[in-house]
């Protein structure tokens, strides 16, 4: 055991240990000082990120809730409202890939269901060491599993999300996971406590050591270091049970049962009744004699803290306890009446007929000191000097290399193991830009994606900022929705040092300044710091989940190549770069800043092109160039072409360079016309016509042919043949 | 017609399966678990798919010694059509109502993608109508029918290639009857042009037909 | 109360996928002699009452194991 | 040749959420008075030449068994 005093074994500063005895006008037991060192930790107080957080924009005539519930939620008209999450779960992924992942689903779809939605869609977005890593590959490839595995026991489908592979993540990896459920606008559920008196239901799993941290030094005093070595401090996901209190709840929800609804997630009990406490300005007294407990002789502060998954905590009328029980019961789960609501706005917990904790709710939840940062500007770089990079001997090579990258590759070999079907609403599947998901009953659907561009954020954070939001939000137009709502998972360094701080604070500008020129609010998201080592820090990750919106689920468009003698065109003026990008493989040099009109403009073209029927196909020009969506185009819509590319500098830049507002698509020759009328001010540029077997590129007066299969069979490779 | 889509805690595609047979022209009703008989005026019955009991012990065990499950078999012992899709088909041969056994895919992995099946046997009143062959999605993690190929009556056989690792490629039998048929690929999903194939129709309106 | 333990194994001759994987996976970990591996299901239970074993044996043939693809065996702690 | 069996249980005080739906399904069966029922994995394998139980031992660290939600023992046969 270490001498450090308490509160510092427990992770407070001792400015924050001074603190507490002044908000609760004594000292805490260990108990409660335990509860305030998980409550204002980073994680769920946001005490370094709440002041940037200030930044987004998060109001629009859409906005139902913005951030500060469970989830957020924005209308899609006729009375129905779609809730939506990004949330890391990081550090548990690296220490147990397998649960760690899957319990990362488990928790954003629990918040989701927390504001009564139906969970329609669940996305995730990984970053990994290099592949050539044993440790990356065993962590990759047990997260896909736990993703899955979890993902698909529930029911919901995963529909999309990113992969990326560098050696800045080989000490941190990042696992994050997006939740969008569906509910009607009436039937949204808070997690304010609301009438003194009502009692408090503890719904689902019982109570086990799961991801105590903390608790563990605690209870070690007590109980010698031997026991505390004996206690998992993994939580352990049961998708199975996940699945009954996603039914369980949607039915309790749908009979009106619910007065406050919580999730209990970081910080089990303690945060989810003193966040319901907080939010509606009441107390909470809850007896953990009553909950119902996995192991006997669970000592208070366990039980207070324990991460223990699938559990709610619902504030239901006093006369309706017994029909929330029945409804339980069918489902095979407990419900548990622990405590209820009082008007003194102090979280009481009992144990044992003593109070072991009893604190102004408010002073866990909002009376967390909040850190300014303290940006350090770094200059930005200049743009990469063209004759620094060799340029390649052999382009057709290099082109087939490109496709065979792990970043650049098919991620079949992840979607596959996700059900991505379930519920029979997947209208554009992965594999492309967005997937496309129609709204359970109706004609009009959701289209959703996450992206992040991390090496351009790393450059020039403000611009990567931009270009992620702009990137997301031309994913969604690719399929012909309208982007909507944002949610986003700032995955940082330590702020504590300067130039993360700056890059922080500068990749929330450059999203706020794209969402807001988009009209894209946020409306929740996460935030997770310190992802370093000694070794090495990430790259800034602010990972943007985004949804839109289509009119007519039947119009939505797909990457593929549909029709022989199609006309191949590329929207936009974006100017490729080889700076940062994946073909220079490196966070070097300077991409050209984007220019939010030109992107905004392109994103407008692509969804009224789309509602007028003008596009065969359409596909964003991102990671790896034009090279690579032009074969993904062909190769999933089982179609060669013949394309001219622009010339620029160099042949292996025209290819595989990066950057700015750019798409790919495809149209009937009888539609050009109107397409080009419509383009207006966006340069639409024909390249070429879907043509043949083979993808046979003109670029600077060479001609590259690929045969469909030669390139399918690179690009299906990519990752199942780094991981054998 | 009737068609009541019996329910367990971890079904996952008991709203899909519904939709199919109103699709088809029937009409749906839920069955749970635990009730002792099929809703009044059932006329087939439906196991959809999904996680029942989280496939614990083994898929479609649990669900299998369900309470509804002995409605099940007296339906279909009296000549009643039974489908049973992905984990509906797993209770159906936990059951003994169907012969073989779901085992692991050969991959150790779930696999979501697209398949082609051939109709191996078009004679049964639930796969009469059907075309030579089908595109629907598989999805499942226990997908590998194991048993007697000569000794069972083969409906649906994975067309190309062995996706899953069955014995001879099954993909779906029936009994000997050819009343009670279940198949790991979801036909389900395959009943409405915006979701990639119409294939799966014609089994859901066998299902749901008097003839 | 008596604990119990049933073994559940796939029958000889019935395919162990996974036995097989963790069997490659062994071998590139540089334990390629190692042969015969397989997989079944370890479940402990206390029963209560006589002849904790004949009711084992119930439940085995009532829902722990398919006699298709599974064999069991019962030991009784004690 | 010596026949090793490894057996790997989920941790004490670790869920085992197997193990519970089990012993729900047993208690509907008619089996309410079964308690305590964990599930876990048994592993039979060959292994050749010496210090087979230590062999086995570095398996189960290297990959059987999980040592944060898992526990495993080894018997040798014969
Ligand atoms: N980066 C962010 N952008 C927008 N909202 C955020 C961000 N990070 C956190 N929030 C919001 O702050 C609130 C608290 O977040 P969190 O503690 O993660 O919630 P929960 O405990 O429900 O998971 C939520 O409403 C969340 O949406
Ligand atoms: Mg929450």
């Amino acid at each position: 055991m270490s001498d450090l005093p308490l509160h510092r074994q427990l992770g407070l500063t001792d400015s924050e240990n001074e603190l507490i005895p002044r908000l609760i006008g004594r000292d805490p037991s260990p108990a409660e000082l335990m509860m305030f060192s998980l409550m204002w930790s980073e994680h769920c107080s946001y005490k370094h990120s709440k002041p940037v957080l200030r930044r987004f924009p998060t109001s629009g005539e859409r906005v139902l809730q913005g951030p500060g519930e469970n989830a957020g939620a924005v209308d899609v008209g006729g009375g129905l409202a779609v809730a939506l999450k990004v949330e890391s779960h990081n550090h548990p992924s690296a220490v147990e890939p397998f649960e760690g992942a899957a319990t990362g689903v488990g928790g954003i779809v629990r918040d989701i269901l927390a504001v009564g939605a139906k969970p329609v869609a669940l996305l995730n977005s990984l970053r990994f060491g290099e592949l050539s890593s044993a440790r990356s590959r065993h962590l990759f490839a047990r997260a896909v599993k736990g993703i899955g595995t979890y993902g698909n026991c529930i029911g919901v489908p995963t529909v999309g999300g990113e992969i990326m592979f560098d050696d800045r993540y080989e000490d941190s990896c990042l696992v994050n996971a997006m939740c969008v459920g569906v509910v009607g606008h009436g039937d949204m559920l808070s997690c304010a406590a609301r009438t003194p008196g009502n009692p408090l239901v503890l719904i689902g799993n019982r109570t086990g050591r799961d991801g105590i941290g903390g608790a563990s030094i605690l209870a070690s005093a007590e109980l010698g270091d031997d026991d505390a070595d004996k206690r998992p401090s993994v939580q352990v996901g049961d998708p199975f049970t996940e699945r009954k209190l996603i039914d369980c709840c949607l039915e309790l929800a749908a009979e009106g049962l619910f007065v406050a609804f919580q999730d209990l997630g970081a910080a089990g009990l303690t945060s989810a009744a003193s966040e319901m406490a907080a939010k509606g300005g009441r107390g909470l007294d809850i007896d953990l004699d009553l909950v119902p407990l996995r192991e006997e002789g669970m000592p208070a502060p366990e039980i207070l803290v324990s991460e223990s998954q699938e559990r709610m905590l619902a504030e239901v009328l006093p006369a309706d306890v017994q029909r929330v029980r029945e409804i339980c019961t069918r489902w095979q789960l407990d419900a548990t009446v622990i405590g209820h609501v009082t008007d003194t706005g102090h979280f009481v917990a009992r144990h044992r007929g003593e109070v072991v904790a009893d604190i102004p709710a408010a002073a866990l939840t909002d009376d967390a000191p909040v850190y300014g940062v303290e940006p350090q500007s770094q200059a930005l770089p200049a743009p990469i000097d063209l004759a620094s990079v060799p340029a390649p001997e052999d382009l057709r090579a290099a082109w087939v290399s490109m496709l065979r990258r792990p970043n650049l590759g098919s991620a079949r070999w992840v979607y596959q193991q996700y059900d991505h079907l379930v519920g029979a609403n997947t209208i554009v599947r992965p594999g492309g830009d967005a997937a496309v998901v129609r709204l359970p009953g109706r004609h009009d659907a959701i289209a959703v994606t996450t992206d992040c561009r991390p090496r351009h954020c790393e450059v020039d954070p403000r611009a990567g900022g931009k270009a992620t939001a702009f990137e997301a939000a031309r994913n969604l137009a690719c399929t012909g929705a309208r982007p909507i709502a944002a949610s986003d998972c700032l995955n940082f360094a330590n702020p504590e040092k300067g130039p993360t701080a700056w890059r922080l604070v500068e990749v929330v500008e450059g999203l706020s300044l794209a969402l807001e020129a988009l009209g894209v609010p946020v409306v929740s998201g996460n935030v997770s710091l310190y992802n370093e080592s000694p070794a090495r820090a990430i790259y800034p990750t602010p990972v943007v989940g985004m949804v839109g919106r289509i009119d007519n689920a039947g119009k939505a468009v797909r990457i593929g190549f549909r029709n022989d003698g199609d006309l191949v065109l590329l929207l936009g003026d974006g100017v490729p770069r080889l700076d940062a990008s994946e073909y220079l493989g490196r966070a070097e040099g300077r991409p050209p800043e984007p220019d939010a009109d030109e992107e905004v403009a392109l994103i407008d073209l692509l969804i009224r092109a789309a509602e007028a029927g003008l596009l065969e196909s359409a596909h964003d020009v991102s990671d790896g160039g034009i090279a690579l969506a032009v074969t993904e185009s062909a190769i999933t819509g089982g179609r060669g072409c013949q394309v001219t590319l622009p010339s620029g500098r160099r042949a292996d830049e025209d290819l595989f360079g990066e950057g700015g507002a750019r798409v790919l698509v495809s149209c009937r020759p009888s539609a050009l016309p109107g397409l080009l009328e419509m383009a207006g001010m966006v340069n639409a540029a024909p390249i070429g016509l879907v043509t043949g077997d083979e993808v046979r590129v003109t670029v600077a007066g060479e001609t590259l042919a690929l045969g469909l299969d030669e390139a399918r069979d690179a690009y299906e490779a990519a990752i199942p043949g780094a991981l054998a | 017609m009737s068609v009541a889509v019996v329910r367990f805690p971890g079904s996952l595609d008991h709203d899909s399966a519904a939709r199919a047979v109103v699709a088809a022209g029937g009409t749906a009703t839920f069955a749970w678990q635990d009730d002792a008989e099929l809703p009044p005026g059932t006329d087939a019955v439906l196991i959809p798919g999904g996680f029942s009991y989280g496939d614990h012990l083994r898929p479609g065990a649990i669900a299998s010694r369900a309470p509804i499950m002995d409605a099940v078999r007296r339906h279909a012992g009296a000549g009643g059509r039974v489908l049973g899709i992905c984990n509906g088909f797993q209770v159906l041969c936990e059951a003994g109502l169907l012969p073989g056994a779901l085992r692991p895919n050969a991959t150790l992995s779930f696999v979501c993608r697209q398949v082609q099946l051939d109709v191996a046997d078009g004679s049964t009143i639930l796969t009469r109508g059907m075309g030579a062959t089908m595109s629907v999605p598989i999805k499942n993690h226990d997908g590998a029918w194991y048993g007697d190929p000569a000794a069972a009556r083969v409906v649906f056989r994975y067309r190309g290639e062995n996706p899953l690792g069955s014995t001879d490629a099954v993909a779906g039998v029936a009994n000997a009857r050819g009343n009670v048929v279940g198949l790991m690929p979801h036909p389900e999903e395959a009943v409405d042009p915006l979701l990639g194939s119409t294939d799966g129709l014609p089994l859901f309106r066998a299902l749901a037909s008097r003839a | 109360m008596t604990r119990v333990v049933v073994t559940v194994m796939p029958r000889e001759g019935v395919l162990d996928p996974q036995g097989q994987a963790v069997q490659i996976s062994l071998d590139r970990l540089g334990f390629g002699h190692v042969d015969n591996l397989r997989i079944g299901k370890r479940i402990e239970l206390d029963i209560p009452g006589d002849d904790p074993e004949g009711q084992a044996r119930t439940m085995c043939e009532a829902l722990l194991a398919n006699p298709l693809i599974e064999d069991f065996t019962i030991a009784v702690d004690g």
